[in-house]
């Protein structure tokens, strides 16, 4: 079991005859993800190495039964393909590209809503069942399959917990970056459920950055719903307020977002916090091991 | 992207929000020239991108023309947080008899844009929130039908008992909300609007801040941009596709992905060291990418040794090493470099450095303590 | 029993201190309807004989438990006040408004099927449950209880014909004047189902103009839904094709909305079509006695 | 409220949808002198609100600049339906290699925009609607998210195959449907949309018509509205507060609601007449609206009997039977009159109206019967 993908997901490709997408939906299918098919409008009937390519999501989902996709179009036509999916009956959506207006993105959010899609990303790497579906450009290499859980809000930041996780025998049911933009779809706590929900995962790494208050919320639904051992790590702990470190969701203002509160916020749910991301193995395998 | 107080008032004024007349200065002889000698009171205000600019004394007030003259004289030029004050806006002060707050900001949780009003206006908002957060209402706005009519006016009403007041806040809300809407903004504050003694409702002062991703969309915006050297040099390297920020540290690092080069700033931290700055190269082996981040890098005299931090994901560690001995070969340099690789070929890519000599480890911690230890010396 | 309205709906006025709203907000009283509150912005504490002033739908709807509007605004803030109405959480709104913008109506619409809002109107005289509850400005004095069920788009020939009725004895459950104007809240088929669900209602009344295709859609309704007998009326037989005729929505074009399309749509679901006005109370009473 | 194909083309290229060059004019003497004389093959089309204006010869070619001015000659003063033509379009004629019909619509039915394409270009749509709605593709368009990018595009790709084409189309779809909403139209549409044999995609004419409910807010169309003299009555008769509509029959009506009024038309059609108009006097009892709607009826000299008929609602019949004494008092005329009263008080009315000598009757059949009985003496 996992969480959101698995071996029976068919995934279409948003962009893919442009350079990330048609590199990445080549990485996608090598790594075993069933990749059905690929939007580029204007060029249907084209294929890439095999990947039929047709000219909208609509065809693409009417003629493959696709069920989830992957955006790489440029920022300015993200949200757009956002919504093309959406209406499509897309139940997945994983948005890759950066630098999406905020604007655009709190437009889509009520159809989203509406129409039932769920939307990860913008801005992220996206998601990975182990063994099963890579969707995004995640390097399926250092993942292996295993029963712990992993979400968080940075890309290289990921790969070093997973692959320290990976060196200690600790596999993983399904790894998400969900993004680091101020408006994104899944979230901590809505995944937090769903791994909760999932039997084979047995414990969670939740990886946190400075910048806005999800992980407080997180530490807070973990302390009221989870009854799964979660181990946090906040980056950012050295970063001077107001300043923009990388992602337009770190930003620390108001007095809220810093290191120090999601610390404590943690601490008060219980989650053990790791003061750098080497100690995560070992704190986890304490609280499996419980 | 920020704007200073002058420009948000023009934009303020662009969408009929009402707001004392005033003037901008760059220098004395403009005061001189454009401040009419009328006995009028007036606020000669700091133009600068910090805020805290009335405790710095960027802020003044003057009874006469000529103490007008005077106070320009004694703000512009002068430094506030680093920055140099080169422009002061002269306004007409007026007779404040009620001071209010009211705010527009992209919201992450709501994901919708919330109006937040406050009868605590003039002052630091964030203080206001954390002393008494139940002062403070929060409106989230539906992104379908916006700020409504009904809505707005319902919300002026629970802070202005007058309905002509009300009525004219509720306006102001709403081609607040416009204009916030329309220039991409992430954040639109009023702070104080007022009532006047004579009885009518305007602006006094002004702060917005804009969606950077969206300035693509927004030339009007891009022209009103104006940066300081530091700033430049954040922008700068965003241009060469590198993300960065300069800090007061010795440690320079250089680390693709900006949530890892947050985990090594603090790692640095957590050694005993302090980073001179953050800068991510992003998802890249390019080596004309490494070579402008260590220029960038060593443009910093502070900095007293490299850490550089590469975890190979999709790009592969000996790819990223043969990137690496190209840069490094055309940079020369007696700062101390600590090259860290993990991840996808990190043996390989580490076999590759040997030749170069450059100490190479495999895990962050111990890049840290070798940065700090060659640092040092 | 009635359809919509009753002795126990509450009833909210929406600019109560305009010349019309004050004026009909007494009609309404004088009927009989509970009429709880008024709403002008800014006259909150003040009251119009008896009937306590409100500054906003939502502080109404607190107070006394509204759960019913009528709006007597302005043209250009009517669609604003149907949205205050809903937002407010009021069940049903009225709105008597003439003249207001189609766009406006538009989009309005979305939310109120998105807050399961029903609306009559706008440019309609309300509708009327006799004895009960009056919501609008139909002469109260004309209507009278019974088990015949009223829809109609215009006013004045509504009274007409709800006349001939009370006249001829056929008392009604409940008469609803829908409007003319080209997008309006519900309309024949929603009341149609209405009506069908009402015990105490025996027979239907349907009376239509020219324009559109309502009637011929009510007419398939009816044909596929209806067990109870419906005689209909359709006013604007010799209307020349493209012309206004008071109403923005009694336009005929593109072929469509005639007098003879809608008459032949009713003949076809087996429904009696008046020729003039006078046959209506008749052509029911030979249906009700089958 | 409709405009001209010209108005509506400067429209589109406010808007950015291309259209050819043209020029109007007004005289001949103004095709000489802004049409050059390049050899370019013209259109010459009259500017009249009447359909159907091809058949009647207000659309010509023209291969020189002579054949433009002779033609433009035939078209000027030319009688289209019962419109004098004013104004022609002199247009750059282009290489068509296929049309389209381009519509959008206020739909009753899903309460929402809804955009209309079709292969089947340059003919009349409604026919087509009649003949084979199959071609005519209707997406409703969803209000809170207005016409997407990914739709627009997705429609014309299943009528343009060539990309280039469909996106160009896409934009125009997209422009189209936003000068909709900003005009508050009520119909707006582009027929022939056409793919020039140059590859070019642009609007070849156009159609827009506006809701009267939303000319408040559109000062600007308001400006550009041209009436008849027959629209003009309509008009003044609605600034009176009457609603006004003259037909060819010779029995004048006057009645006070537009459902009663147009129930009261049939009703004289049925019993042997013909309505004169349409006149709805609303809901009122003063007399000054009766006067000013008797001197509209009666200055039609078709008008043979008047048939007054009143429903008493909220007006009661009596206050109505007041106002029609005052009013008749003032109108001296030998067209025979018919009231009828009923609703609330008509006992009264008819009472206090036995003393004019004038025809009462209390249901509308005897009032028709008896109108048409009188306007044949």
């Amino acid at each position: 079991m996992s969480i959101l993908i698995n071996k029976n997901t068919k995934v279409v490709v948003q962009g893919i005859t442009g350079r990330d997408g048609a590199f990445h939906a080549q990485k996608m299918k090598a790594y075993g993800t069933n990749v059905v098919a690929g939007v580029s409008p204007g060029k249907a009937g084209q294929n890439l190495e095999g990947i039929p390519i047709f000219n909208s999501v609509g065809d693409a989902r009417e003629a493959t039964g696709a069920n989830a996709s992957v955006i790489f179009v440029p920022a300015p036509y993200a949200a757009d393909a956002i919504l093309e999916a959406s209406y499509a009956g897309i139940e997945l959506v994983v948005a890759i590209t950066e630098g999406v207006p905020v604007k655009d993105m709190i437009r889509v959010m009520p159809v989203l809503r509406q129409r039932g899609t769920q939307l990860i990303g913008p801005n992220c790497p996206g998601l990975i069942t182990p063994g099963e579906c890579m969707i995004g450009i995640l390097p399926g290499n250092i993942f292996k399959t295993g029963n712990v859980g992993l979400m968080s809000r940075s890309g290289t930041l990921t790969y070093e917990v997973v692959n320290l996780l990976t060196e200690n025998e600790m596999g993983q049911t399904t790894c998400i970056g969900i993004g680091g933009d101020p408006v994104a779809g899944l979230y901590y706590q809505e995944l937090l459920q769903l791994f909760e929900n999932d039997p084979d995962t047995k414990g969670v790494v939740l990886i946190g950055e400075i910048g806005g208050d999800a992980e407080e919320q997180a530490a807070r639904f973990i302390k009221e719903r989870m009854t799964k051992p979660v181990v946090a790590f906040i980056a950012g702990q050295t970063a001077p307020p107001g300043k923009r470190m990388g992602h337009a969701g770190a930003i620390i203002s108001s007095g809220t977002g810093t290191a120090e509160e999601k610390i404590k916020a943690f601490a008060e749910a219980g989650v053990p916090v790791a003061k750098e991301p080497s100690q995560i193995p070992g704190l986890l395998k304490r609280l499996l091991d419980k | 992207m920020k704007i200073h107080e002058y420009q948000a008032r023009n934009l303020f004024r662009k969408y009929g929000i009402p707001v004392p007349d005033a003037v901008v200065c760059h220098t004395v002889e403009e005061v001189e020239a454009l401040v009419p000698d009328d006995g009028k009171l007036r606020v000669i205000k700091a133009q600068v991108h910090a805020g805290g600019r009335g405790k710095a004394g960027g802020v003044k007030l003057a009874r006469t023309k000529a103490e007008a003259v005077e106070n320009a004289r004694k703000i512009l030029g002068m430094d506030i947080k680093g920055y140099t004050v080169e422009k002061v806006l002269v306004g007409n002060a007026v007779d404040i008899d009620k001071e209010f707050y009211v705010g527009l900001i992209n919201d992450r949780n709501n994901k919708a844009v919330t109006l937040m009003v406050s009868a605590e206006g003039g002052v630091e908002i964030e203080e206001v929130a954390k002393v008494s957060p139940e002062k403070i209402l929060k409106v989230t706005i539906d992104p379908m039908m916006g700020l409504m009519d009904w809505q707005a006016r319902e919300i002026a009403m629970r802070f202005f008992p007058d309905i002509r007041h009300a009525r004219t806040a509720a306006d102001i809300f709403r081609k607040l909300y416009a204009l916030y809407l329309d220039t991409d903004s992430s954040l639109a504050e009023i702070n104080p609007l007022v009532i006047t003694q004579q009885g009518d409702v305007m602006a006094i002062d002004g702060k917005m801040n804009f969606d950077d991703n969206a300035l693509f969309r927004q030339p009007e915006l891009l022209e009103m941009r104006e940066v300081t050297p530091d700033e430049q040099k954040e922008i700068d390297a965003h241009a060469k596709g590198l993300s960065y920020i300069k800090l007061d540290g010795t440690i320079g690092c250089m680390v693709n992905g900006a949530g890892l080069a947050m985990a090594t700033m603090d790692m640095i931290k957590l050694y005993g060291g302090e980073p001179a700055n953050f800068l991510d190269i992003g998802g890249s082996s390019n080596p004309q990418k490494v070579i402008d981040a260590m220029n960038i890098l060593l443009s910093d005299k502070n900095v007293k040794a490299v850490m550089i931090n590469i975890f190979g994901g999709i790009t592969r560690c000996d790819d990223v090493a043969k990137g690496l001995i190209t840069a490094l070969d055309q940079i020369k340099t007696d700062i101390p470099i600590v090259v860290r690789l993990s991840g996808t070929n990190a043996k390989e890519g580490l076999e590759i450095l040997k030749s170069t000599g450059l100490p190479t480890v495999k895990t962050m911690s111990e890049a840290a303590s070798k940065a700090i230890e060659l640092s040092k010396i």
